[in-house]
Parts: structure tokens; C-alpha cells; sequence
């Protein structure tokens, strides 16, 4: 952990995610990590934009990371209840924004999480293109993050592109669409560099730029003049956080293997009791 | 008409072959109860359509009833891969061909609309439009600019799950609605699993939440917990300790044939008793 | 009035239109003739109907023929809301029925709304081809009746297709949307003659054949052997129609100059009092 | 974002030359009150798009706003001819575009999604496919076979009027949305009028039938019967006597010069006030 022991790292990414965000866009998400960035920006940055709480709908309700993407939340909030078809049509108006965590981004911000290795024999089959092709056509701000900055997550050139990147991919396409930024777990990057490449734009309190190099796939871009230090949480940002997500479903992104098995059944065991604390219309359909 | 029918009438009616959309969305209101009907027959060589797979295609894949696959993304979400698709995709057992969230929908859409194809930037600059054997990059009559063809997709059957049916058919989705409609219309026949059959006039009272037109469906199954594992807000949430067996399962081919025995070579009733029973759910996952 | 005196031309009419309507289909419609056609059919003839109470809402409601096209009968009456893509994609999947009375029609089908004279300079500017286009390329069964059968109306070739009849507008599309059967006020014609060209079918009683090709733009095809007579309306038939017609808005459509005016404004006084006395819930949502 | 505004400000807006989408359906639920402050503004060469025209198009024609009209329809239902609508297109004073329900719908769709085309079959074997300036027939890139390609309709503008809405721009529409939601989507910049404003609270109560996101909508204005002489569902009905009389008042120079400085250069204030104001208003049009 690079970043000063006194501040969260998923703090620090959280709230750096949150700062990007503005104007008035719907604002999905599918991981704990997005929907966080989305309900601090939403309270402190961009008060017009429109946080849904689940994946496609639940529009202006106050999104609680859940396990199960929120469906719940919808229901006992209200909120307004939009269709695929909403989704889709504000990513093609470019009236949308979410933050993509992909297993891959190369040097031009392609992305992927589709698979390891050749497409027709590959040698981790993951999850598939998703919406990112989608996004990476239309939107006019694309944002990437990535909680673990390594060689095999920031690389020189990704096994498969879900999502076009700068570069050749840009054949064809506007620049709608075009890589915006990449928050990680040792700074932001943008995608200024020669040929619309990778660039260092701050680096998070105690990381070098050989850390970067060291942990990135290919040799980063780093402008001239001093590399700034990336904006710290403030209380507030913190408080916000952990009052939106008691339950710390965050953490689980941030782990693996039998620890995060362990904070997983007891986040499940808990989450029911904590929507009804919070909210005591839960269950109002139930038979 | 009253269309009330068992989940094996439905099954009997779904031809080997047959091209089959599935609703709702990886771990969200997934017609389970009719999937895995399917997963325990003797049809072959399905051809599955899914805009966001989850459970539902990684179980017919396991239990050997799955010729092709087409699909936007198949996972489990914070559970992470989805065991029999990630094997099968690396293994190349059956057919693949990725699409895309809106490229599925419209495909659907192009069936309903009974035209050959829709156009979309999506997937341009990516390599999904290079693996995809089905697209086609044509240019825009008007511009000469490139654009991609996505086909027609015309399912012979399409299955979804809702929270409420009237006997004729009509369907009510309560939470958010995937890609269930549009499965709905396109597909030859559609059949619909409910948690409850309610009276058309009951029905009525959802006003726009009933969104599965009766001219559209071919047979109605009350089929209460018929998504489970999946969740069906609000009615209750998504049974993620299930989803853990089953991945635990998925792991040995021993555990996988235990994981069959209990839970898919079994009727809708003893699927539930062999979860403790109907109470039993309802404690552990009504919210 | 050609007509047996003791019957009503346009219960007949209605009557016979009803008798064309099966299956199950979404029933539109824009006139008074069209929705008690639907109504009828669905008390009588054809139980699964989904009748509409407006152009392209409320589904399963009683349709009552009112001024305003029964906008306020969908929310007394609560029915399930469709929207205008809900209309066009049942057009397009054929689930999807509508009795349109064009200006003209001719020997070959093609029907015309849109102007009397040629289009770039009409001598009679109508209205436009609204949704023919959809209706004449993509239903397996399109409807049309006509309440003063005359050589202005049935006509050797229409001034403008505004819908696609046989002949030579099927170049280019398939045989849905070809013209099924025409109802005037002499009888019932089809499309069976040589080359897809107007047949007589039946005719209404007192009519001649004479009759017809005198009042008819071109000569009619009659098929060999007796004609036979159009099926009269059952005191049943009568009965219903005028139940759901009490204020007459269906004479309207016979009417003309100073007599339709004087109807019209009674029929308009006295439409809100009938509404408040079947439905006692108007007006719920007024402040 | 308090996005309320005046009529007049909505005006202001407006360009001369400007590509404006009008919402609402021939005599029901059209956004008249921003029309009437648009025909008697000085704006000239309008642009106008609407699916289903009615008192809004005419009214602008008669007031000379109007420099090109794209439509599928033009009329007043049960009452008619539009009489401006029919007077410029036999005389040819402006431009005309004739197209269809579903083609309106696609172009709008086409602009939504930001793609150049939609394909279709409708107008095939009419006589619109021969008069449209804009449509092109071209072959479909997987069978050969002929297809319409409808360009995109891209409005500036967006006209509508809902029943309820809140100052951030989100609108309830009860009744038929027609294609609302269209124009909105697909204009650069949507202005709504509503019956009355509610609290955001308060409007989420409407679930689904909040239909208008506000992320689309750059302004909201307060107008009680906006949408009169167009009905308004379940609020009012159409005042069909106050469209006899607008019929009459344009079979005539005087007569419309007359309705003119009653009905049309007065403010909204005045407008009611010249019907007797809104306690008379009520006592007609209420249902």
C-alpha cells in the first residue's frame, strides 16, 4: 500500500473517481467502487447528475452498494425506473457515464474483459464485451479504473479489445468514445501522450514514477515538469463514503481468496438487517 | 385464453436446436425454474441467446445441453466467472459468438421490426467485430461512412421470469425490466414463469409495470422462487451462499454430479424442499 | 339506402366488419366504425381480441366511441398502457388489427389519404399516409371499409398510394400487407380476382350486382356461381352496438354538412354526462 | 438545476431556420400554449417535424412561421381538414415532406442513437417512397433484397407538454405518450410545458409513467391548459367547439384575422381569459 497508512486507499480511488464526474448524466455502475464515486459526486462535485442504483434503473435514488446490485433500493426508494432501452439511448446521446473496471488496458486505454489469450482458444475465458463496445463509441468521457496497477492490468497492448482505445481503433470512429482517464491504485492517468497514449497526470502521496514504470506494462508517458500529487479525500469525501457503504462492500474488490470468501458471507449475512435499519419500507410487496 | 401450463408442458414444446432467448440478467431474475427443466432433459444442440448470461447459461452448459452460445457477457458478477462457460469457451465444446449489451437488443429489435438488420457504430475499433462472424461493416448510403450490420436475431422460444402473470398472459416486472420485452416480441413463442398469478383485473392495476403483452406469450407457469438462485426484486434477493455451492460444485466433476442430483435432476417442489423449503427462503432471503 | 329499411346501414357495416376480426390481435382504431367493429368482435366473435380504447392505448377496456378518440376511457377504465412502439412493433409482428376507411381505393387495393390530384400540386390536399405505409407491409390481414361506395371513392387507380395494394406495389415486399377485404355499404368485396384485383364476396340485401359496377370506378370481378347474400347482424349484434353507442357517434360518419354539425355539437354536450354516469371514477385526478 | 422558465423565454430560444419536433397527437395533448407564443413571434423558415399534426401545425402555417413541414399526418381528426395545412399544400407556399408514423419515429430513433439510417419496408409499394426527398431505397447487405433507409431526424428542438413535471425537468405524462419521448430524446434542446409543477418527491410517485428523464429537458414552464384547445388526458378534453370555431375563423381572411387577435397574440393570461377563464373552462372541458 503506497498511499500515506492513515488514508484508505479505496478512499483515495473513490473519491479521485468522484472528482471526474460532472454535469447532468445518468451515472451506472456494476461495482460498489462506481456507485460510491457516483453517490460523493453526487453530494459534493456534480449535484445534477442523475445516480441510478442499480445497473439500468432507479434514477435520483441513493445508491447502496449491495451485493446484488441494488435491485432492492429501487423498490423501497422509488425513484424513477428507467428501461435498457433509456440506458442505451442516454449512452448514444451521450447523457451517461459509468466507471469500467476492465481486467486489461493497454497503452491507447483498449480495454478487455473478454479473455486471456487468443479469442478462439483462450486461456482464461472471462466475462465478455458487455456494453464497453457501446461506450467506447459514444460517449464523450470514457473512465477506467483499476484497483491493483500491475504489468498484467496495464499493459502494452491488450489480449482483446471489448473497447476501442486511441489509435488505430479510432478508424472509423469520432472521438466520441475515446479513453478520458484511468484511476488506479498508484495514481490518474490520461491519455495525452504521443499518439493519444497512457500519461502520468498525478501521482497518489508516496508513489514514484519508477513504481509506475515498474508496475505498468510498457514505458507510461510523463509530460515535463512536475508530476502533481493527487487530490487527498477530504473528511467529508471519507465520511460520506463510509456512511453510504457500512457494510464495506468496497473492501470486497480490494481482496481475494479466503478473505474475501469470509467478508462476503458476513457482508450477505448483514445486508438484509441493514436495509431495514435503513430503510423500513423494505418488504412492503412481501406475501 | 387461458394459458396455463406446467414447466415440462413448456419444456416439451422447446425443439432440440431450437434457437432460445433467455430474460433477466446474470444474477437477476433468471426463469430458473424453467432453465433448469430444460438443463435435465434430453434436448440437444440449443442455441442460447442472452444479453447478460449468468447461472442460467453456465447450468445448460453444464449439464451438456448447449450447441451455441450468443451473448453480451456470461458471469457471475462480485461471484466472479461463471465455471462451465469459462470451461467450454477454453475448450471450445460448443459455439460462441460474442455480441454486445445493445448489439443483442438490437438484433432483437431487427426481428421485431421484421427488418433484415439494424445499424450501430458500436463494436467499430474493437475486436468483437472481428470475431463476431455475424456482423457485417457496410457503409452508410447517405455518407459512404462505416457502420456495422447487426442481423436480425429470431429466437423459436424465448423464457423469462416475472413477478406477476395473468392466466392469458400479461406479465408484470416489478424491478428492473433487462431485456425481458424484447426477448418477449421477437421470439416465435414465448413462455413466461410468474411468482404469482394474479386476476387480469388485479393485473391492470400495474398500469406501465405490466410489460408483457398477452399477445405476445404462448404459456404461463406459476412458478413461485422460479428465479431463485437468482434474486427477483422485490420479491428477494439473489441467493448468493447458493451461488457459492454451486461454484464450489462446478469446481470437481464429483461435486458437480452431487450439485445435479439435488438440485437439477429434481422437480420445482423437491428443488425447493431440498433447500429447506418454501420458509426456510423466505427467512433467509425475502428482504 | 340500399339496405333492408328495418336495418340500420351502419350496424350492418359494423356488424360485418366485426365477423372479419380473429385471433389474438391488438385492435385499433380511429373512428367510431372501427372501434365498435373491435367491441362487437370481441363479445361475439372473437373472445381473445385486445381491444384498444384509443389509437394506441388502454388495452382491454371497453371502447366506447367518443370525439376525443377515448383518451379518457383508458383512465377510468385503467387497461393496460401501451406505447406508440408498442403499436409498431405489434404492426410489425403482426399482432395487430385496424379497419381503415381511405378516401380512395382501387381495383388493385391500393388505398389513398393523402391527396385528390397529383401530390406535388393536389387539388385536394388530405391529410397524409399517417401509418398505411406500416400497416400495408407488414400485416397478414389489412381491412378497409367505406361508407359511400362511389365511383370517387372505388376508383380504376387511386391519385397517390398511401398504402400498398397487389399488382404492382407488392414489388419489393412479401404478401403481408396485401388488401383483405373491403366493406362498403353495397356489400363485402376481396382481392381474389385476376392479378390480386377487387371481388365481390356478398352482397348486402337490395343490392345488384348492376348496382355495384354503376357506383364503382371500374369493373368489378364477380365470380362465378350465386352471390351470395352478406350475413345480416343478429338482434345480438344490434343490441351490443347500440349499448356502446348510446350517444350515436357512429351516424356521424354517414352524415355531412349542417346535419353532421348539429350532431356533432349534441354529441359533444352530452359525451361528459355519459362518461360521469358508466364511469363514476372520472375525473379522479382533477384538482 | 431549477430549470424553470417563462413561455417567452422558450421562445427566445427558438432560432429562425431551426429544426423544431412538435410532441402530442393531432388534437390531443399538443404544447399550444408554446406554439400560440411561437406563431405570433417573429421567427421565420421553421422547420417543423411532427408525427401526428394537428391545431399546431396549422396554427403556425396560418401565422407564416413555417418554412418546411416533415409530417405523417395533418388534420383534426373527427372535425376534418386542417385548413392551413391544406390551403399551403395546394398552393405550395412552403416545403412539404410527407413521411410516416413509424418513419417520423425511425428518423427520431435513427438521431437518438446516432446512427445515419434506420431500415425499413414500410412505404415500399407507395407512393411516399416516390415523393420523399429524404428517404433512399437500398438493398439490404445480407439478402440483396430492397429495403428504406430513413435518415435521422435531428430537431434543435423539442416542443411538449405533459401533465405533471418537476422544476429539474423530469414530466409525468397519464395518457398516450405518443412520441413524447422521441422528440425528447432526439432534439438538442427539449422545452416542456405541464399542467401543474409537483415536488421531485412527489413526481417519482408516478413510477413508469414519469416518461420524460430530465436529462433531456433544457426548460420547464408552468402553463394550466397548455395544451388547449387539445385535449389534455385525464386532466381535459379537446375543445372541439373552440376548434369549429378556429375552422370557421379560417375560411376567411376577416374571420382569422379576428381569431388571431383573440387567440393567438395575446399572452397565455389572456388567452384563458378570452374563453370565460379557467373556472368556465372547467365547467366545458373537465371530465
Amino acid at each position: 500500500m503506497p498511499i500515506d497508512p492513515q488514508l484508505n486507499v479505496d478512499e483515495v480511488i473513490i473519491t479521485t473517481m468522484a472528482r471526474q464526474l460532472s454535469g447532468e448524466m445518468l451515472v451506472s455502475s456494476v461495482t460498489a467502487f462506481g456507485s460510491l464515486a457516483a453517490h460523493l459526486a453526487k453530494r459534493r462535485y456534480a449535484p445534477d447528475l442523475a445516480v441510478l442504483s442499480t445497473p439500468e434503473s432507479g434514477m435520483d435514488v441513493t445508491p447502496m452498494p449491495t451485493l446484488t446490485l441494488g435491485q432492492f433500493l429501487t423498490d423501497v426508494q422509488q425513484g424513477i425506473p428507467l428501461t435498457m432501452e433509456d440506458i442505451f439511448d442516454a449512452i448514444f446521446t451521450d447523457h451517461f457515464r459509468i466507471w469500467i473496471n476492465p481486467s486489461q488496458i493497454d497503452q491507447y486505454g483498449n480495454t478487455n474483459i473478454t479473455c486471456i489469450g487468443d479469442w478462439y482458444r483462450p486461456k482464461v475465458a472471462l466475462v465478455g464485451a458487455r456494453g464497453i463496445p457501446e461506450d467506447t463509441s459514444h460517449l464523450s468521457e470514457t473512465f477506467y479504473y483499476i484497483l491493483n496497477h500491475s504489468p498484467r492490468a496495464v499493459v502494452a497492448r491488450v489480449d482483446f479489445k471489448s473497447g476501442a482505445g486511441n489509435g488505430e481503433s479510432r478508424h472509423g470512429l469520432d472521438s466520441h468514445g475515446a479513453p478520458s482517464v484511468l484511476v488506479t491504485d498508484l495514481g490518474v492517468f490520461d491519455f495525452t501522450g504521443p499518439d493519444g497514449t497512457m500519461a502520468v497526470r498525478s501521482l497518489h502521496p508516496g508513489v514514484t514514477v519508477e513504481e509506475v514504470q515498474q508496475r505498468t506494462g510498457f514505458p507510461v508517458y510523463v509530460p515535463g515538469g512536475e508530476i502533481p500529487l493527487t487530490e487527498l479525500p477530504s473528511p467529508e469525501d471519507v465520511r460520506i463514503i463510509r456512511d453510504a457503504d457500512p457494510l464495506e462492500v468496497r473492501k470486497l474488490e480490494l481482496m481475494s481468496g479466503p478473505e474475501a470468501a469470509e467478508k462476503f458471507v458476513a457482508i450477505y449475512e448483514r445486508e438484509r438487517q441493514a436495509l431495514h435499519a435503513t430503510y423500513p419500507r423494505v418488504g412492503k410487496f412481501g406475501r | 385464453m387461458d394459458k396455463r401450463m406446467s414447466i415440462d408442458e413448456v419444456v416439451d414444446r422447446i425443439p432440440s436446436g431450437g434457437l432460445i432467448a433467455i430474460g433477466g440478467s446474470s444474477i437477476s431474475r433468471k426463469p430458473m425454474a424453467l432453465v433448469r427443466a430444460l438443463a435435465r432433459s434430453d434436448k440437444r444442440d440449443l442455441r442460447i441467446i442472452v444479453d447478460v448470461g449468468g447461472p442460467d447459461v453456465d447450468l445448460l452448459l453444464g449439464t451438456g445441453r448447449v450447441g451455441e452460445v450468443i451473448y453480451a457477457f456470461v458471469g457471475f458478477e462480485v461471484l466472479g466467472l461463471a465455471p462451465h462457460f469459462r470451461r467450454a469457451r477454453q475448450s471450445q465444446t460448443v459455439r460462441f459468438q460474442e455480441w454486445t449489451e445493445y448489439t443483442v437488443m438490437a438484433g432483437l429489435d431487427a426481428a421485431i421490426k421484421r427488418v433484415p438488420f439494424m445499424p450501430t457504430h458500436a463494436t467499430l475499433g474493437t475486436d468483437v467485430l472481428r470475431v463476431n462472424p455475424s456482423f457485417k461493416e457496410i457503409r452508410d448510403p447517405f455518407t459512404e461512412q462505416p457502420i456495422v450490420a447487426v442481423p436480425a436475431l429470431k429466437p423459436d422460444v424465448a423464457l423469462i421470469h416475472v413477478n406477476y402473470a395473468d392466466i392469458q398472459g400479461n406479465g408484470v416486472i416489478l424491478g428492473d425490466g433487462h431485456v425481458d420485452v424484447l426477448c418477449a416480441k421477437a421470439a416465435k413463442d414465448t413462455y413466461m414463469s410468474c411468482e404469482r398469478l394474479l386476476s387480469s383485473e388485479e393485473l391492470q392495476r400495474f398500469g406501465r409495470d405490466v410489460q408483457i403483452l398477452r399477445v405476445y406469450s404462448r404459456g404461463v407457469v406459476e412458478a413461485p422462487w422460479g428465479a431463485h438462485p437468482t434474486g427477483c426484486a422485490p420479491d428477494y434477493r439473489t441467493d448468493v451462499r447458493h451461488l457459492q455451492d454451486y461454484l464450489r460444485a462446478s469446481a470437481s466433476e464429483e461435486g458437480w454430479h452431487q450439485y445435479e442430483s439435488e438440485f437439477v435432476t429434481v422437480d420445482h417442489r423437491q428443488y425447493l424442499e431440498n433447500h429447506g423449503g418454501a420458509e426456510e427462503l423466505v427467512s433467509r432471503l425475502k428482504v
